[in-house]
């Protein structure tokens, strides 16, 4: 099979960024934005026309799907060994990634032409896009570790920018510095655990690295460092990084003040594609973790379950729209990385594995449609705090209805695409560990309990005075809303289990109603409540956050994780660190080159008093030398 | 006890004593009178050892110059009744320990160094000698050295003037 | 050659009067008198070369000759004293040597 | 005749014609056009040299060319390249070359400052293509001393203070230097006549007392130079009050003196002490380059955060050198040129931006990219890769070091490899906090609406500073692959005793 043609879907976007930044201001903007549409509208179709030739003409080989490099080129030799290539690898994730991606991205673009239209900097808006699809692209077909760390920073960057787009507001300008530092903090973890793997393995392919070869591991199997073998210190260091950008807890701080970016960039990055770059990192790494560090991937499990809980609970308190959606970004990342860490590795044991990339393709549909419905609202109402909303089912019918399945899929209603994967999710933790299924279990009630609470308290509830009226969003914006509708509804019926599985062989995977029908059933009660305490204006929610009191206010203010976040940074590092540092430089260090250079000159003062002049004082000091000298060689040194 | 001897003991006392009172009198011209005296008492040395030219020297240039220049210079800038202050204590006795050092050490090394003599012949010392070799060229001739002193005290000379000189 | 003195009694009277005059020059603070202090010096020098000739090498010259050398330099170096202190007179009016500290440093 | 000769010729013909015209715009042109001249001829240079590598030169160094200068003390003018060499000629050239331009608006006496900076950028030169250590050294010391006429006179803020410290300091390098080199010569033949020859030095084993005794002088020498920590600290107030060119060709060139005369000198040369000290100098590294980021946060003053950073940087380059691997010491030259490049950007930014509005105090300022976004966009690309994004040079640089320094498996290299790869997230902390009160957020100021983005000498000046950083990033290996001619001996007579 020839998948040459792959390179394009690298160049076009990055041909688009380049045309957009250098000359995007020469242009009318609309040109800008139809540039990186029609870049992303054809990357979109190759990416389909890749993921259709590999599944379904190129097929399995030896009963597995193979890991195919389309293309390879030296980049950076570091010794004889280790080498960065850069090169495209088609397998199962990598492909789904890209048409996820892709899709995604393109539904985004297309918004974005309504949605930011007479913004200022359009054109730098839409070369920045391009920049993250392409590195985004660039990150999901990696060969090789180091790739996909140089795209994973390249992400990062574009996340910066992204985030800090309205450059003018302190608030968004300190979002994006924040997300950005605690993504770089966390990929120092994964740098290092590149480093300790590529040293022991001497290599950083993906293809020998995850390959049934583990010979490569031997070298390193023996050592272990503080109790811990090597891999399972560079694997942990590695999901380090993926938790840094999936912003697993305790690096979640950052992904809820992403929001300050336009909410497109929202969209695309922190609900569909950039924030699952952690779940693909460990899908992509899995079999490392698997037989190298099973350790490190029990903690996998805790971390991702950990926050699903904690981000669900936090997500039931917010008002801001987009804080709700962000809450609950992280707890169905943390789905996903729970579903990696409980899973296995042949066959239906690998049920966990394929759930998880499962629910992230699910998830990318259902997520980005909320939020760009959610973007819909903020531009008819200006506005994303919920109390400013209500009632805006009237005004805005294409959003509502699409609002409203997205939130029935999230909540895992039945032939639903979320009902599907979450379900797999559910099944590979029930096997795995009972704790961790129940704590997802319960996550599934309150994310129908928020979700809903979102829904109604947005299209239902009161009805609130607009300043002036509501109105549906543009055509150019619904139809990606409406397309995306489409896909959460229907995305679950792909067979991912013939496709995406740990081992790359297919297997046999049936809905478990034992499971299923409780967590269904959870799910309704979920929706119940909310529509019992939002539907109408009542005093429920309010009497209920004063009987909470304490327990209330922790959580509104998200544990206070930030806080302490704060206290570090700017209390610790600024304040015991830095400035003990720039002390000690300026007054101990250049102090002490300052008291040499002082010293010479004092005692070049004092000296200089000997030249005072006084000529019989010149006279008797040399003759007293004169003395001492003949006294000394002439009498006692003989 | 020889003529000579005595005659060089009084000498050497008129020296001593007076050099003493040169660098102690608080009164300035009589400091120069005293100089005066150990320079005349040094021409009578020179006149011992049969350098009567030398002698001559010493007498007209130091005892006849010099001192009268400084007696002059004495007039001009000094009240012949100032009385100088004691010197300080700290200065007197630095003085004294650098002198008193300095003359022991180097009476000891005088009394302990071997002098040895020439084994040559004495010359005779004449004035015709003494001419010759001072404007001489050839060997041991000093017509440079007696050119460039020539030319020294004329600088000096006219130096003296220009910096004495009255200013604008 | 006088008969019945040793030399070294001569050098001893000079560099007695050597002394005296470094003493004088460290005492005294008019300019005048350590000028003289000088003289004192340069004198005890040339009893020295004188000395030194005679008793020594008395077939020779040189001792003498540079006697009258030192004699001759001595003469010039008092003429330009003496204006240095006229001219210091005239300008500090005091020939106090402590008040001539200008070029201190 | 040696094409190595003209970039000393090119520069003295300069310093010449700047005498003969009259005016500042004279100066700065016959400045502009003789400095265009030495980047030509340094881009020649470079196709030359890789053309007679690929046509099987084999020689250690090229274009070798020795003439013996004063012969009772065996001195030559002995100069020859190797890729180490090339590269940091090219680097050199074009710093200066965007110096020029950056300085364009200097009117205060501008003949004496385009003398003495191109005076400076021919002791850098004359460096870099000196073989004989006495010669080298000349060339150091011409390099030295402009530096404290063009702060003293040019400067800002208390520049007698920062032009005497700086010189002071250097000069106690040189002293060091001095010591050590004459070590080297006195020492570097039994019978025959000695030699400052590097070649010939190099095929030496002194005997071990010796190396211990005169590695630290070297070293420490040359260490100055680099910002070797506790001795860094003419760096801040030195280049906080350089002219805005002094800034770019000190940071940018001058400190890479240090690092190259380390490796060339002190390390190649005395290959035992060398493994033997290098744990002492390591953890003085290591200092630096945690400690310079640190400090580099608490600063306001742009130039200050950047001659912190600089510290920083300049402290990896040390701290690979002394991991003497291939790896690691590849990595060290390309941070040499990465930082050689983006630190003469953002000098060269501060100083236009300082030229607008008139202070470098960073909480005075904000808002700016409104204003001028070419300059604001220049200095987010230099930030970015000053914290090591990839697509830029810095992050090559990092990366080659850190895998190379990651090659050492005993714990104590490992600890300090750890920590030494702290001061990325450090770095993107302070590179982040400025950008953002920098350029980002509202306009402070009013006035700010009629500050003119970048002219067209800026823009040329950072766009010749600029495309290097990107091409390394973009496409690396034709820098980091050519490098290998140079390094291996090096390598193979530093572990040849292991």
């Amino acid at each position: 099979m020839n998948y040459s043609y792959t390179i394009l879907i690298l160049l076009i976007p990055i041909a688009a960024f380049l045309f957009n930044g250098l000359l995007g201001m020469k242009f009318k903007p609309i040109v800008s934005g139809l540039v990186g549409t029609i870049g992303l509208g054809i990357v979109f179709l190759l990416s389909w026309y890749t993921a259709w030739q590999y599944f379904f003409v190129g097929g399995m080989v030896d009963g597995e799907f193979p890991k195919i490099i389309a293309m390879s080129m030296d980049w950076l030799q570091f010794t004889d060994k280790l080498t960065i290539r850069m090169g495209i690898m088609l397998d199962p994730i990598s492909v789904m990634m890209l048409v996820v991606v892709s899709s995604v991205s393109f539904m985004v673009h297309i918004y974005s032409l309504g949605y930011m239209k007479g913004e200022k900097g359009f054109e730098r808006f839409y070369s920045f896009l391009s920049l993250f699809s392409f590195s985004m692209l660039g990150l999901v077909v990696a060969t090789n570790i180091f790739q996909m760390y140089v795209f994973w920073e390249l992400v990062g960057i574009s996340s910066f920018l992204l985030i800090g787009f309205y450059y003018q507001k302190p608030s968004a300008v300190a979002a994006s510095k924040k997300a950005f530092i605690v993504t770089r903090f966390a990929d120092l973890g994964f740098l290092i655990g590149i480093l300790l793997l590529s040293f022991f393995t001497q290599t950083f392919d993906f293809t020998t690295l995850t390959g049934a070869d583990h010979s490569i591991f031997e070298s390193g199997a023996a050592k272990s460092f503080m109790g811990m073998s090597v891999f399972t210190w560079a694997c942990l260091l590695i999901f380090m990084g993926g938790a840094g950008k999936s912003a697993m807890f305790p690096f979640h701080i950052w992904l809820p003040d992403a929001m300050e970016g336009p909410t497109p960039v929202s969209a695309l990055i922190h609900a569909a594609t950039m924030v699952v770059a952690g779940v693909f990192l460990v899908a992509r790494m899995f079999p490392v973790f698997f037989f190298q560090a099973p350790d490190a991937l029990e903690v996998i499990a805790y971390v991702g379950g950990f926050t699903s809980l904690f981000a669900a609970i936090i997500a039931c308190t917010q008002y801001d729209i987009k804080r709700v959606l962000a809450f609950s970004t992280l707890s169905q990342i943390g789905y996903m990385i729970l579903a990696l860490g409980v899973s296995g590795y042949e066959g239906h044991e690998g049920v966990g594995y394929m759930a998880s990339m499962f629910h992230l393709f699910t998830h990318a549909f259902f997520k980005a449609l909320l939020f760009l419905g959610a973007g819909a609202i903020i531009h008819a109402v200006h506005s994303n705090v919920m109390q400013d909303m209500g009632g805006l089912r009237k005004y805005m019918p294409i959003t509502h209805i699409t609002f409203l399945i997205a939130c029935l899929t999230i909540s895992g209603v039945p032939f639903l695409s979320a009902f599907f994967s979450k379900d797999e999710i559910l099944v590979a933790a029930f096997h795995h560990n009972k704790l961790l299924f129940a704590v997802e279990y319960l996550v599934a009630g309150i994310t129908a309990f928020y979700m809903f609470r979102l829904y109604f308290s947005i299209f239902w509830g009161k009805d609130t005075q607009y300043h002036h009226t509501p109105h549906e969003a543009p055509k150019v914006m619904t139809i990606p809303l409406m397309i995306l509708a489409i896909g959460s509804i229907f995305a679950g019926y792909v067979p991912f289990a013939k496709l995406i599985t740990a081992d790359g062989r297919p297997f046999e995977s049936h809905i478990d109603f034992a499971i299923a029908i409780p967590s269904v059933l959870i799910g309704l009660v979920g929706i119940g409540l909310a529509m019992l305490m939002y539907r109408k204006e009542t005093h429920i929610p309010e009497r209920i956050s004063i009987a909470l009191g304490g327990f209330y206010k922790t959580v509104y203010n998200k544990f206070y994780i930030d806080e302490i976040y704060l206290f570090i940074t700017k209390k610790i590092i600024f304040n015991y660190i830095s400035r003990p540092v720039a002390w000690f430089d300026r007054h101990i260090v250049d102090g002490t080159m300052n008291g040499i250079g002082w010293i010479t000159l004092t005692s070049a003062k004092k000296i200089k008093g000997l030249q005072s002049g006084y000529l019989p004082q010149y006279g008797m000091v040399f003759a007293l030398a004169a003395v001492v000298f003949v006294l000394i060689f002439a009498f006692l040194v003989r | 006890m020889a003529l000579n001897v005595l005659m060089f003991y009084i000498l050497s006392a008129v020296i001593v004593i007076f050099s003493v009172l040169t660098i102690t009198s608080r009164r300035i011209l009589r400091a120069a009178f005293y100089l005066l005296c150990v320079l005349v008492a040094t021409a009578g040395f020179y006149f011992m050892v049969d350098y009567q030219f030398m002698a001559g020297v010493q007498l007209v240039l130091y005892a006849g110059g010099i001192v009268v220049l400084i007696i002059f210079s004495i007039l001009l800038t000094s009240h012949i009744s100032h009385k100088f202050a004691k010197p300080e204590a700290m200065r007197l006795v630095m003085g004294l320990i650098v002198g008193v050092s300095g003359f022991a050490l180097s009476t000891i090394a005088i009394l302990q160094f071997a002098f040895k003599e020439t084994e040559n012949a004495a010359i005779k010392v004449d004035m015709q000698a003494i001419g010759t070799q001072l404007l001489g060229t050839g060997k041991n001739g000093y017509a440079l050295p007696f050119e460039v002193i020539s030319v020294l005290l004329l600088a000096a000379m006219i130096g003296a003037i220009v910096v004495a000189k009255k200013g604008k | 050659m006088i008969e019945g003195i040793p030399m070294t009694h001569v050098l001893i009277v000079s560099a007695f009067m050597f002394f005296a005059g470094i003493c004088g020059f460290i005492i005294r603070r008019n300019m005048i008198t350590i000028l003289m202090s000088i003289e004192l010096i340069l004198n005890a020098v040339n009893i020295n070369l004188v000395v030194f000739n005679k008793y020594l090498y008395p077939d020779q010259l040189q001792g003498q000759f540079f006697a009258l050398f030192v004699v001759g330099i001595a003469a010039a170096e008092a003429s330009v004293a003496i204006a240095l202190i006229i001219n210091i007179y005239r300008r500090l009016n005091s020939i106090n040597v402590e008040q001539v500290n200008e070029m201190k440093y | 005749m040696n094409i190595l000769n003209l970039f000393v010729i090119i520069p003295v013909l300069t310093v010449l014609g700047i005498m003969f015209v009259k005016d500042y715009k004279g100066a700065r042109m016959t400045a502009a056009i003789g400095m265009s001249l030495q980047l030509v001829a340094a881009l020649v240079m470079t196709l030359m040299y890789f053309a007679e590598r690929k046509a099987g030169a084999s020689g250690e160094f090229l274009f070798y060319t020795d003439i013996t200068w004063f012969k009772t003390l065996n001195i030559h003018y002995t100069v020859g390249v190797d890729s180490i060499a090339v590269w940091m000629i090219c680097l050199a050239s074009i710093v200066v070359f965007a110096g020029i331009f950056a300085s364009w608006e200097v009117q205060y006496l501008s003949r004496e400052f385009y003398i003495s900076l191109i005076l400076l950028a021919t002791g850098v030169f004359g460096f870099f293509i000196s073989l004989d250590l006495f010669t080298m050294f000349l060339f150091y010391e011409l390099a030295v001393i402009p530096m404290y006429l063009l702060i003293g006179i040019w400067g800002s803020g208390p520049k007698e203070y920062s032009a005497m410290k700086l010189t002071l300091m250097l000069m106690g390098g040189s002293a060091l230097l001095v010591v050590g080199l004459l070590g080297l010569y006195f020492n570097s033949s039994a019978a025959g006549p000695v030699t400052f020859n590097l070649l010939e030095l190099s095929k030496i084993n002194f005997p071990m007392a010796m190396q211990r005794f005169f590695f630290p002088f070297l070293f420490v020498g040359f260490g100055i130079l680099g910002a070797l920590f506790p001795l860094h600290t003419w760096s801040p107030d030195g280049h906080s009050s350089a002219p805005t060119a002094v800034s770019m060709l000190h940071a940018g060139v001058l400190m890479k003196l240090g690092g190259y005369g380390c490796l060339r000198v002190a390390m190649f040369l005395l290959p035992e002490a060398a493994n033997e000290m290098a744990w002492i100098f390591l953890i003085l590294t290591t200092i630096s380059i945690v400690y310079g980021a640190f400090g580099a946060i608490w600063q306001k003053d742009l130039k200050y955060i950047n001659a912190y950073s600089s510290v920083s940087h300049c402290g990896l380059v040390l701290f690979a050198l002394l991991m003497m691997n291939k790896t690691a010491i590849n990595g060290a030259v390309l941070q040499m040129i990465s930082h050689g490049l983006m630190t003469a950007l953002f000098f060269a930014l501060i100083g236009m931006i300082y030229g607008r509005t008139h202070t470098r105090n960073v909480p005075e300022m904000g808002g700016l990219m409104a204003v001028i976004p070419f300059l604001g966009v220049s200095y987010v690309i230099a930030g970015l890769a000053s914290l090591g994004l990839p697509g830029l040079s810095g992050f090559i640089a990092e990366m080659t070091v850190f895998v190379g320094a990651f090659a050492h498996t005993d714990t104590f290299h490992r600890v300090i490899t750890i920590i030494a790869t702290m001061s990325i997230v450090i770095t993107a902390v302070y590179i982040l906090r400025v950008v953002g009160q920098l350029l980002l957020g509202p306009l402070r100021e009013k006035e700010y609406l009629e500050f003119p983005d970048a002219r067209w000498y800026e823009r040329l000046s950072l766009v010749v500073l600029i495309l290097p950083i990107a091409i390394i990033g973009i496409y690396p290996a034709f820098l980091s692959g050519t490098l290998a001619d140079a390094i291996v001996p090096i390598v193979e007579r530093l572990t040849a005793m292991l």
